[in-house]
Parts: C-alpha cells; sequence; structure tokens
C-alpha cells in the first residue's frame, strides 16, 4: 500500500541542474508540450509523439522529484501521455474499436499545430500598424456620427457590468467559507468520464489516475472522489469495474451505456 | 488612378467618357465633397449608409467611396474602409513621424493577445473551444480586458445543447488593427486551408483540458476526515505502473 | 489651381515649370504626405516651425504648405491657416452637412445601466421588484430617460393586487445591444467566465433566462389606452436615486 505513495527515490543534485525550465512560465500543458516540441527541431507534422510524451513524462517525473508544485491540468495531461504511449507501444488488438495510438497522437500534434499558427497570428497581429500607434485618426474631430437612433449611448460591456456589479454587491453580505483543496465527486467523475470514455478494453487506469494526477497533499481526496465517483458511474452502467482479489489492480472499462461526447460536454458546461 | 483623376474637381472631364446615366459631374463632384467632409470631420469610421443619406439624390454612395479612395491613396492621409464603415487615416508608412512621445497604446498581456487572436481567426468561438485550442483555463480578467479594451463582444449563443455564448470581434478591433474585414486578417486563408481554423478535433480523441479551480460546486458538502477514513478500506491496492 | 495639379500624384509633372532649384519632385511628394499626416492627426493647429522640423532636409515649409492649401481649396475639406498655425476645417459652403442638428449622444447614468439591466434580465418586472432588486429607489426620470431611449417599453400590468405595471425591453434594445434574442444574453457562467463576475459568487444569486420579449406571461394583462392615459397622469414621486 505504501510503496504506491512513496515518492521516486530523491536524486537530487546532478538533475536538478538540468531543470532549468520554470514551470511557472508555461502557459499550460500544451504550452510545456509545444515548446517540448520544438526543442525535437522538426517541422510540427514530423513530430515523433511518441518521443514527445516520453520527454513530457520525463520533466514532470523531474518535476516532482525536486517536488515542484505541479498544477493538476499538467498531471490529467501526463497521465493521458502516459496512456497515449502505452497504446502506441502495444499493437492493436483486433476487437478494439477505440481510436488507436496513431490517432490519438495525430490529434495531439493537430492541437499543437493549431496552437502554434494562433501564437504566430497574434504576433503578426500585435506587429501591424496600429490605430494610435503607428496610424493616427482627426485629431480635431468636428462632429460626431449620430450611429444611434436613440440619442443615448451604451454598450453591451457596459449594461452587463453594471448589472453583474450590482447583483454582486447585494450578495456581499453571503459569508464565504475558506476554500478547502479537495476533489470534488464532480471533479473525479469528470476527470474518470474524460479518461475512460474511449476505453473498449480493461485497463488499470488508477495508476494513471494516482501516479499522474495527484500532489501528495491531494492524494486522499484524489482517492476517495474517484473512487466514490467510480462506483456511482458503475451504478449508472457507465462504467465497469474489474477486480482479480483483494488489494490487486482495479481494472475499468466503459460501461453498457457509456458517457458519450454530448454527455461529457454537458458535464464540462455544468462544472463551468 | 484614371477613375480617380477623372472626377478631380478642376479637371476637365471627358463628356464622352461619363457612366451611361448621364450625371452631372458637378452633382458628382459635390457628391464627393460632401462625403470627404463628413469623413474627415469624423475620428470614427462613419457608416457607408449614413454616407448615402446626406449625399444628392441619385447618387450611388460606392463609386463615390472608390473614387475618393483612390485619390487619397497615394496621400499622407488615406481613406479606409472599416467593415461598412469609412475613415480618414494617416497613412502607415508616416508613423515614425507623426508618432510623439505621449501616444499610449494598451499593452495586452501574451495570454490576453492569444486569445484575441483565437476569437478573431474562430469566431464565432466560445469560452471552451478557446480553452480547448490553448490547452488552459482563460483566466479571469483575460476576456474582460479584452472586451473593456472594446476589441470583443459577445456575439450570440451557439445553438447547441447548452446555448453556449459565443463571441467575436468588433469594428473598433478591425479599426484598430488596420483591417477591412475579418478576412484580411494576415494568414486567414492559409490557415483555413491548412484545416487549423475549421478542423475540430473529433470528440472521441479528447485530450484532456483542466478541470479548474478546486472549488465545491452548489450541491456539494466538503469530504470530511471521517468520510477518507471510511473510505479509505476501500482504497484500491495500487501497484507501481512502471 | 493649375499650382495644385501640378504635385498631384498621379499626373504628370512638367519638368521645366518646376522651381529654380531642381528639388527631387519624390521628395517634394513626401514634404507634402508628412505635413498633411501632421496637421491631419494633431488635435490643435499645428506650427509652422513644428512641421518644417519634421520635413525631410532641405525642403522649404513655406511653399509645401502653399501647394497642400491649394490642393484643398476646393476640396469638401480645407487647409486653413491660423497666424502660423495650419489646420484642416470643413469647407465652409459644406458645413450644413456636418453641423450636428442630431441631438448630442449622452451616456446612460450608472442608476440607467443598472435599471435597463434589470429590466432585460428579469422581465417582465414591476417597478417595485427593480426597487427590490436594487435596494433603492428609482426616480420616474431613469425609467423616463429608459423609454425616451426607446429601450424600455411598457409590457403590461401583473394580475396581482394592484395591477402594477411590468416592463420589458424593445426590439430596438436588442439592435442596440447586438443581440439576436433577449435570450442572447450571458447568464450566470458566462459573466462569470468573462470575468465581470467574481468567482466566489454566493450559491444563492440566481440570475433569471430572460424570457422572449413579445408573448405577455400567465399572469399578465396586456396595457390598454386607459392604462396609458392614466399612467401618464400618475406621476410617481420622484426621488433621484444616484
Amino acid at each position: 500500500m505504501d510503496a504506491l505513495w512513496q515518492d521516486a527515490p530523491v536524486d537530487r543534485g546532478a538533475h536538478e541542474e538540468e531543470l532549468v525550465v520554470d514551470i511557472a512560465g508555461f502557459e499550460g500543458p500544451l504550452d510545456l508540450l509545444l515548446h517540448l516540441a520544438r526543442s525535437q527541431r522538426v517541422d510540427l507534422s514530423r513530430i515523433s509523439v511518441l518521443a514527445l510524451a516520453e520527454q513530457y513524462i520525463a520533466f514532470i517525473e523531474r518535476a516532482r522529484s525536486i517536488r515542484i508544485e505541479l498544477a493538476a491540468d499538467y498531471l490529467v495531461m501526463a497521465a493521458w501521455l502516459a496512456y497515449l504511449k502505452s497504446r502506441l507501444l502495444i499493437p492493436q488488438q483486433a476487437k478494439d474499436e477505440g481510436p488507436s495510438g496513431e490517432e490519438m497522437a495525430s490529434a495531439l500534434a493537430f492541437r499543437l499545430k493549431r496552437l502554434e499558427a494562433m501564437r504566430d497570428a497574434a504576433t503578426r497581429l500585435v506587429n501591424r500598424s496600429r490605430l494610435g500607434r503607428d496610424i493616427f485618426a482627426r485629431g480635431a474631430p468636428e462632429h460626431i456620427v449620430p450611429e444611434k437612433k436613440s440619442g443615448y449611448d451604451a454598450s453591451l460591456y457596459d449594461l452587463l457590468t453594471a448589472y453583474a456589479l450590482l447583483r454582486q454587491r447585494q450578495a456581499i453580505t453571503q459569508v464565504t467559507i475558506e476554500k478547502r483543496h479537495v476533489w470534488s465527486l464532480a471533479d473525479a467523475r469528470l476527470i474518470l468520464a474524460r479518461m475512460v470514455g474511449t476505453l473498449d478494453d480493461w485497463t488499470a487506469l488508477d495508476h494513471f489516475l494516482i501516479r499522474y494526477m495527484t500532489s501528495p497533499k491531494e492524494r486522499a481526496t484524489a482517492i476517495a472522489s474517484s473512487f466514490a465517483a467510480s462506483l456511482e458511474m458503475v451504478r449508472e452502467g457507465r462504467l465497469e469495474i474489474r477486480q482479480e482479489g483483494a488489494f490487486a489492480p482495479i481494472y475499468l472499462r466503459r460501461g453498457p451505456r457509456p458517457i458519450d461526447a454530448a454527455m461529457l460536454a454537458e458535464m464540462e458546461a455544468a462544472r463551468g | 488612378m484614371a477613375e480617380a483623376q477623372r472626377y478631380l474637381p478642376g479637371l476637365p472631364e471627358e463628356e464622352d467618357e461619363l457612366d451611361e446615366i448621364a450625371l452631372d459631374p458637378r452633382l458628382l463632384e459635390e457628391a464627393e465633397r460632401i462625403a470627404e467632409a463628413l469623413v474627415f470631420a469624423s475620428a470614427q469610421p462613419v457608416s457607408e449608409t449614413y454616407i448615402a443619406s446626406r449625399l444628392p439624390r441619385g447618387i450611388d454612395v460606392g463609386p463615390v467611396m472608390s473614387r475618393l479612395k483612390a485619390i487619397y491613396a497615394s496621400r499622407g492621409v488615406n481613406l479606409v474602409q472599416v467593415a461598412d464603415h469609412w475613415a480618414f487615416r494617416t497613412a502607415a508608412d508616416l508613423s515614425f513621424v507623426v508618432q510623439t512621445d505621449e501616444q499610449e497604446i494598451r499593452k495586452l498581456s501574451r495570454a490576453a493577445l492569444e486569445v484575441l487572436a483565437i476569437i478573431a481567426y474562430h469566431q464565432p468561438v466560445t469560452r471552451a473551444e478557446i480553452e480547448d485550442i490553448r490547452g488552459v483555463q482563460t483566466s479571469k480578467g483575460t476576456l474582460d480586458v479584452l472586451m473593456e479594451a472594446g476589441w470583443v463582444r459577445f456575439r450570440g449563443r451557439r445553438r447547441t445543447p447548452g446555448r453556449p455564448v459565443t463571441f467575436g470581434t468588433t469594428r473598433d478591433f478591425l479599426d484598430h488593427f488596420g483591417l477591412e474585414e475579418i478576412r484580411d486578417l494576415p494568414g486567414i486563408e492559409e490557415l483555413k486551408g491548412a484545416g487549423l481554423l475549421s478542423g475540430r478535433v473529433p470528440s472521441n480523441l479528447h485530450i484532456p483540458v483542466p478541470v479548474g479551480e478546486d472549488e465545491l460546486s452548489e450541491n456539494e458538502d466538503p469530504i470530511t476526515q471521517m468520510d477518507l477514513e471510511e473510505l479509505g478500506l476501500l482504497t484500491p491496492k495500487a501497484e507501481e505502473d512502471d
């Protein structure tokens, strides 16, 4: 039991120096992945996703080994990549209808390309000749063009701001309790739904889940919530669970009434 | 340019080269002067509809604006189109001489700029889609800043379950970045061609997006230590997976 | 006029008519463009000395300004000299076009914005309900302003004791704020997501989904002519609330 929770032996010294990248400098796991992909120095459409997944996982492992606090989303991505890696390495079984490792890899490559394209677009946009900096309007306008019929002006933004402030002002008297660092059942359910949604085969998902998604502080709540959520999902037929014996690994797979994309979207929307 | 010169005041006009409808050249000249005065006098872009409403009867606003645009194309002040509006702006190549130290331009954070680009290229776009592209949650205040700057607006709602609100850019955005229309965004055609704008990753290839803050939703209670102990009995035994 | 034509871009220049000093015509053209842009972008008339300081070396500011003045003399906008300063002004004969015969555009007060937002989200809503939400009395003037703007209208009467009048928004309201339908107003999640509401919203804060504008709800009666007359007479006590 305890073995699982033991952190990988801390190998300080040599490795610590290598980790020069400041995790806080990244805007999320995709940003980090893009950075790592660029270090492969090839066109994004020709990157090795397997190598990328390994690099990312190694990066996360090192960050953890020197006890850098990692935000949950970095760990979610690590779990997903570990799963992707296993799909890429193990030949696909004939009856397996889920997306192949290659399909998952190309989806990831697409996302990296798209993010990079948007980054470039942002740069090109901001470097255009801009009004008020490079291009100027009439400095001494002589009239205001009456665009509006009403004689009054207000933007939707003004309106919404006024409303939000008003409603918030009223609510200010409410007591708020300090936020606790917990995985809610809804969080756990959503994470499970995302990860199991596409699995046709038995997978010991708790490995990925526990290994990558939790910081030591969060482990108790993560286990409690995800286990409770998984039981609930089994009851609903969303999931199937198999365990060979007491303390054996727990295998999960898609249930007879799996969570489809629409339901997932709904859950995400509800989660905000 | 030839088109422009023809109606330039003070130049002799060749009668035989006029449009089929024999428009009084004086009337056309007058229309040009009016349009010019209207747009020149305003700092904000002026709608073509409004200009049209001020022109002499029987004059088509489109050709008038095209001629004016051509006349001013080579000058220090250009007539530019912003969506269906018109404005006079200093020529971009004169930026070095018109610039002063006082001009203050809003500095956007990298994240805000990225969100702005995504909204511009993908509009109408929902917040979930923005987050899907960036792979991170949009921090509070990012959209806020863009809306306050007047570059981004709520457009409407997507006709899908949940009817999520969509975002788009404004005319001020076009004006600020010197764009006539959204299709003028740099590289937008290539991006479209490469499938990077419309291409949504198939939903079954979903890559996790962060869950976000660890807040409890309204209908939940925090898990207590006691719950944990209770659940701890059920904790699956796990093995190292590598 | 002949003077002006000579330097108009795109027109052939006759070499032999140039000034004694054989200045590069491209340089002269550039000087004109710079002077033009400077005067255009300035909030105040620009001094000739300042313009001179910005022109390419060796160019005399006087002739440049005279030529520009001649070019613009017949146009809708004129370049005028005020003492030793230069400014663009709408041609005197066109002042009727530019004159703002239209009423001045006023900004809505904070109170009016709040009332408008409440009506938009909570319609059909009575005045008492508006006051309940705002926690202050609403002056008659505030509602009048919104009615005058054409954004708010009497919808009907609530079928409750006293039959209070209900308010709702108009088609013009939707047009002005760029909404297709009233349900397009962002909800609580979207306000939060856009950073307009802080994340720490109490769980009991409820933002209604606004209902369609045309049909009366079950507990509303239509407004009759008589009601309207009555309403006109009934001037509620007015107290400014801001």
